[in-house]
C-alpha cells in the first residue's frame, strides 16, 4: 500500500545477476531470506569469482615473477594479465601503473608514507600544508594526520554543508602555495556525496599538489577513466566490487610513482641487493614487496571481467534508480532523517539516517532479525558523524544485486522497528 | 534470533529512564570509555569513600544494551563494598561472556538478569559491557590513587 | 640402480596426503606428472585449505568488527577463531598477540617501520646498531638498510661460514650494547641451514635488544612455541605453510606490541577519531587498518587445522628424512655443489647447488621439460649467494607430500640435464 | 614444451664461445644490466663513431640464453649505423614478444633467428632480451651525450 511506485526502467536483471551469488540464496534464522543492504561495507561475490581463485589454487598455484617452471610462468601471467584488466577496467595509461595492494587503506597509506620519505618536488615538510575533507572515511584521515604529525606539517580540510556536500566556498585559501597534497574521497561511504573532483583538481593543479583520490566506493559503482579524471593517485578496494577479501589497488601516473621512494622493502621489489645496499626494480614491482596477494589479484580480475559483462554504466544506472527509490520511499517513514543529500543527484548507493529515539545498534538489531543486513555505527567516518552532531547512524546500502522488493522489506523493518520500540 | 530475549522489558524500561544518570560530584575519578567498533561512548565518574562505593554517575550515548546495563550497574553497585561490588562485576562479566550458558543468579544480579539473553548475540555483548568496563577501570584507579596517597 | 636406498621409515603416508591436493594430480606438458619440488617459495593447497575459503564466500561472507548482523557476527567470529587457532599453533600467550599482514615481508616491516617511529626504548636513532645476518631473505635485509638509512644507524650483520652456518665468532663484539635490535632468520630459504637461534637470543638479552625471528620457512616445516622461543617478535607467511596467498602473521610479546606506535592508520585500528587527531585501538587491532585480509585468514586457520592433524613433529621428521636421502643421493651426482650444509643435521628441506658448466635457469629449464619444478635464481638472497661466489643456483625443496620417488625423479633429471649439455 | 627448440645449436655454440665477450676501450658508455628475477647481469660498453657501431663489448653473467643473445647481437650490431642497428633491434624484440606467432626473418636477424623459440617460454624472454636492453640503453645515452655536447 505505498504511494510511490516501484521503479521499472534502468533496473538490471536482478534475477539473473542473484542468481551468480550463492549468499543471496542463503537463509538466515526463522528461515528468512537475506536481505543484504550492506555492500558498501563489503559486497557479495559471484561463483565467477570464487571459481576462478579455487581454479588457481587447484591447477595452477605457484609463485609469480621467481620460477622458470611451467606453474610460474602460468601463475605469472595469470598474475599480470590481471594487472592488464584491471588498467583497462580503469582505463590507466599503463598497467605498471596497478599496484596491487591488501586494500585501499594500504594504498593510502602507500602514498602517505613515501610522501613522508620523498626527497624533492614530491617531499612533505615543516610548514607544509595537507589537505582533506571532513567526509572522508578513517583511512584517508588517520594517514595524513600520521604524516602531518611526523613531518610538522599542517592538517587542513573541507568542512561538509548542511545537504551533506563539500563546503568549497573556501577552496583558494584552503588550497594554496603550501599545499603539497590534497586526498579528497570520491564517493563518500557515509553520507552516498559524489565529490566536486573536477573543481577540487583543477584547483589543486594551479597550486602544484599532488592529487589522491580515495576511489573505494567510486570505482564499484560507476565508470571509472583515471587517465581522463587529471588525479595523480587513486586507490580502491577488491572486497567492494564483488572481488576478493586482501586486495587493493592504487594507481598511480608513472612520473609520480617513478618519483616516490619505495614503500616496503623485501623479496621482489629490488634490483639488485647487498649488505651494503639495494637498488629497485622498476614500476611496478618496486611497490610490490614479497609474495603478493596472487591469487586475489586473479579473484579481482575475474571481478572486472563479471562487471564489465553487466557493463559499469548499467550498474550505476541501477544504483541510481534504486537509491532514488529508496529515498522517495524513506520519506514516508515519520522520525527519520537522512544525513547526506535527500535526492539522488550527485550521489552514490549509501543511505545513513537516525531514526528517532531508537539507537542505531537498536535498528539494525530488528532488521537483522527479519533477515535485512545494514550497518550500524560511525560506519569509520566519525568526523562527519560529529559534524551532524551525531555519534552513530544506520546505513543501508544497494549494490548491482539489490531489488526494489529489498527497498520495500528495508521500509517495512523500519516501520516495524519503530513499532517494537513503541515510538510508532 | 529471539527478539524478546535480547530487549527484555527490563532493559527497555531502564533505557527509557536510566537509573543515576548525568554526571555528578563529589568524586575521585573520571574516564571515558569507547566502543570503537560502533562509537558508543560513557563517561563516568566514581566517588569511593571508605572502601564503599558512595556514587557512580554517568553521561553515556548508546544503544539501548549499553545505556540499560549502565543504569543497571548503577543501582547494583551503589552503596556496596569495593570487594563485594568487584564480585557483582565478575558475575556479570561471565555471565555476558558465557554465550547464553551460564543462569543467572537474580540473588546478586537483580535487574541484570535481563542480560542473559545479550550473551546469546556477540554482536551486542560489547555493548553490554561498556559501563561495567569504564566502572571497573575508574575503581582500579580510586584504588592506585588511594594506596599512593597512603605510601 | 642407485646405490642409496629410499628411505621407508619416518615418512608420512604421502599417498594419503597426495590425495588432498588437487593440483598433484595435475599433468603438465608432455602429458608428464608434476614433479613439485619449490614448496620453499610457495606451497600447494589441500582442498580443506580451498573448501574453507569458498564456503565462507558462498555462506557467511560480510566484514568483520564492523556489523551486528547475522553474517557479519559469524564473520567476525569466523576471523577471531582463526586468529586463535593460529596462536595455538605457535603456542601464543595470547591470541591478541598475533597480527595478521599481506605476508610475511610486510610483518618484518612493520617492525622496522615501528621502530622508527618508537619513542622511548625501542627508539632505534643515531648511532644504534641492528644486526642481521648474510643469509637473510632480502624481506629481511631491506627494510633494515631502509631503517638504518632513515634513522641514520648502523646495521651490522653475522657472516657465513664456508658449510653454509652462520659465523658466531664474533657475537660479543657484533652484538653490544649499542645494539637496538637482533634480527635472524630461523631457517634460511637458501641454504637450509637452521640457525642457532638461542644462543643468538641469549646474547641480544644481555645487552637489552629487541629479537625479531624471520620464521618463514620454520613455522611450515617444525613445531614452533614462541612462547618457549624467548624471541620478541616472529615472522611468518601464510603460503608457504599450505595456507593462500595474501595473508602473513606478525605474533609479538604483548609488551613489545603494546609499546609500539601504530603501523597504517585507518578503519579499524583506530579508538577514536577527530580531524584534530586520533587514538588507537588495542590490540591486536592497532596493527589492523582497514579490511583485513578475512578469508584468507580463514584459509590460514584451515591449513593450521590440517598441519595440526598430521602433526607437526611429524612432518619435521618427513622433511627430514626426505632431506637427508636427497643429499645422498646427490653425492652422486658429478660436478655438483650444495650451497648450505651437506649433512641433514640442524638444516630444513631447502637444498640449493650449482651445477659445473651449466646455468641454474638452464638446469630448471630442463628439469622443466620433465615436469619436475624447482626454483632457479637468487631465491630473494642475493648477499648470501654473493658469498659463495655465485649469482644464482638451482634449489629443491620438500615438504609434507612429497616422494622419495620425487627425489629420485630430480636426481633422474639432474643426469639428463648433464646429457643433454654434453657436460656429462 | 620442446627444449630442442628452445636450445637450438647455434644458441648452445654461442653459449660454449661467445663472441667479442669482454670489456674493451675504447667506449663513450657503460652500463650495468640485471635482470631482477634471477639476477643474471651484464656490463655492456658501446662504442660508436661517426653514427656507426664501432665496438660493443661486454661481460656477462647469465643462463644460455642471455649469454648467447648478447653474443649475437655484437655479430649482429657491431659495423651497422646505429640507426640500422635500431632498426634490427627493434625487430629482435618484436620476435621475442611474440609468443612465437611471428616468423623471424634470416636475412635481417642471422643467427638471431634461433631465439625465435625462446619466445615461446615467457619465462625465458627477459634472457634473450638482457644484453638487447643494455645496448639500447648505452646507445641512447651516447646519442644524448654527443648531442648534449654539441649544443
Ligand atoms: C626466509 C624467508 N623470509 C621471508 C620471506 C618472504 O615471505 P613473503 O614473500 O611471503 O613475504 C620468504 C619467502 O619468500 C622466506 O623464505
Ligand atoms: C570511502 C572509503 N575509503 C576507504 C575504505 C577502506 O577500504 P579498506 O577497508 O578495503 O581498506 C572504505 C571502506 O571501508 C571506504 O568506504
Amino acid at each position: 500500500m505505498t504511494a510511490v511506485e516501484a521503479p521499472s526502467h534502468g533496473l538490471l536483471d536482478t534475477d539473473r545477476i542473484r542468481a551468480d551469488f550463492p549468499i543471496l540464496g542463503r537463509r538466515l534464522d526463522g528461515d528468512r531470506p537475506l536481505v543484504y543492504l550492506d555492500s558498501a561495507n563489503t559486497s557479495q561475490k559471484p561463483r565467477q569469482v570464487i571459481d576462478a581463485m579455487t581454479a588457481h589454487y587447484e591447477q595452477i598455484n605457484s609463485n609469480v615473477g621467481r620460477a622458470v617452471h611451467q606453474l610460474g610462468d602460468a601463475s605469472t601471467q595469470a598474475y599480470e594479465v590481471a594487472r592488464v584488466k584491471i588498467a583497462a577496467f580503469i582505463n590507466a595509461p599503463d598497467a605498471s601503473e596497478v599496484i596491487f595492494t591488501k586494500n585501499s587503506s594500504e594504498a593510502l597509506n602507500l602514498v602517505a608514507n613515501t610522501l613522508s620519505w620523498a626527497h624533492g618536488d614530491h617531499a612533505v615538510g615543516a610548514g607544509d600544508e595537507i589537505v582533506i575533507t571532513e567526509m572522508e572515511h578513517h583511512s584517508n584521515i588517520v594517514p595524513w594526520q600520521l604524516l602531518a604529525e611526523r613531518k610538522d606539517a599542517t592538517l587542513r580540510w573541507f568542512g561538509i554543508t548542511d545537504e551533506g556536500r563539500l563546503d568549497l566556498s573556501q577552496i583558494d585559501s584552503v588550497i594554496n602555495d603550501r599545499t603539497k597534497v590534497v586526498s579528497v574521497v570520491w564517493v563518500s561511504n557515509m553520507l552516498g556525496t559524489v565529490t566536486p573532483l573536477e573543481t577540487i583538481i583543477r584547483r589543486a593543479r594551479e597550486v602544484g599538489a599532488l592529487v589522491v583520490v580515495d576511489a573505494s566506493q567510486a570505482v564499484p559503482q560507476m565508470p571509472v577513466d583515471v587517465a581522463a579524471l587529471g588525479a595523480d593517485l587513486v586507490a580502491f578496494t577488491g572486497h567492494k566490487m564483488v572481488g576478493p577479501t586482501g586486495i587493493g589497488v592504487l594507481w598511480g601516473r608513472t612520473e609520480v610513482l617513478d618519483a616516490l621512494p619505495p614503500f616496503l622493502g623485501g623479496g621482489s621489489m629490488i634490483e639488485t641487493v647487498t649488505m651494503g645496499g639495494s637498488t629497485w626494480a622498476p614500476l611496478p614491482a618496486k611497490f610490490e614487496a614479497g609474495t603478493p596477494p596472487i591469487v586475489e589479484a586473479i579473484g579481482l580480475a575475474a571481478a572486472v571481467d563479471y562487471l564489465s559483462a553487466i557493463g559499469m554504466d548499467r550498474i550505476a544506472s541501477h544504483e541510481h534508480v534504486l537509491t532514488a527509490y529508496a529515498l522517495e520511499r524513506m520519506r514516508e517513514l515519520p522520525g527519520l532523517t537522512i544525513l547526506g543529500p535527500t535526492e539522488a543527484v550527485d550521489r552514490g548507493g549509501a543511505v545513513s539516517f537516525e531514526l528517532d529515539g531508537i539507537h542505531p545498534h537498536d535498528v539494525s538489531q530488528v532488521l537483522d532479525s527479519l533477515g535485512i543486513a545494514v550497518r550500524a555505527g560511525h560506519h569509520c567516518a566519525k568526523p562527519a558523524h560529529a559534524r551532524f552532531g551525531v555519534q552513530s547512524s544506520t546505513r543501508a546500502s544497494f549494490y548491482l544485486y539489490t531489488t526494489p522488493a529489498e527497498v520495500d522489506a528495508f521500509i517495512d523493518g523500519i516501520h516495524q522497528t519503530r513499532r517494537f520500540f513503541k515510538v510508532a | 534470533m529471539d527478539l524478546q530475549s535480547l530487549y527484555q522489558e527490563i532493559i527497555l524500561d531502564h533505557y527509557k529512564s536510566p537509573h543515576h544518570a548525568g554526571l555528578r560530584d563529589p568524586f575521585e575519578v573520571e574516564v571515558h570509555h569507547v566502543n570503537p567498533t560502533c562509537g558508543d561512548e560513557v563517561t563516568l565518574r566514581v566517588h569511593v569513600v571508605d572502601d564503599v562505593v558512595v556514587d557512580i554517575s554517568y553521561d553515556a550515548e548508546g544503544c539501548s544494551i549499553s545505556q540499560a546495563s549502565t543504569s543497571v550497574l548503577t543501582d547494583l553497585l551503589i552503596g556496596k563494598k569495593v570487594d563485594d561490588a568487584l564480585e557483582i562485576h565478575s558475575t556479570f562479566v561471565e555471565l555476558m561472556q558465557s554465550r547464553g550458558k551460564v543462569e543467572p543468579d537474580e540473588d546478586i544480579l537483580e535487574d541484570g538478569i535481563a542480560f542473559a539473553g545479550v550473551a546469546k548475540f556477540p554482536g551486542r555483548v560489547k555493548c553490554a559491557l561498556l559501563g561495567w568496563m569504564a566502572w571497573k577501570d575508574a575503581t582500579a584507579r580510586v584504588v592506585v590513587d588511594v594506596e599512593g596517597s597512603v605510601t
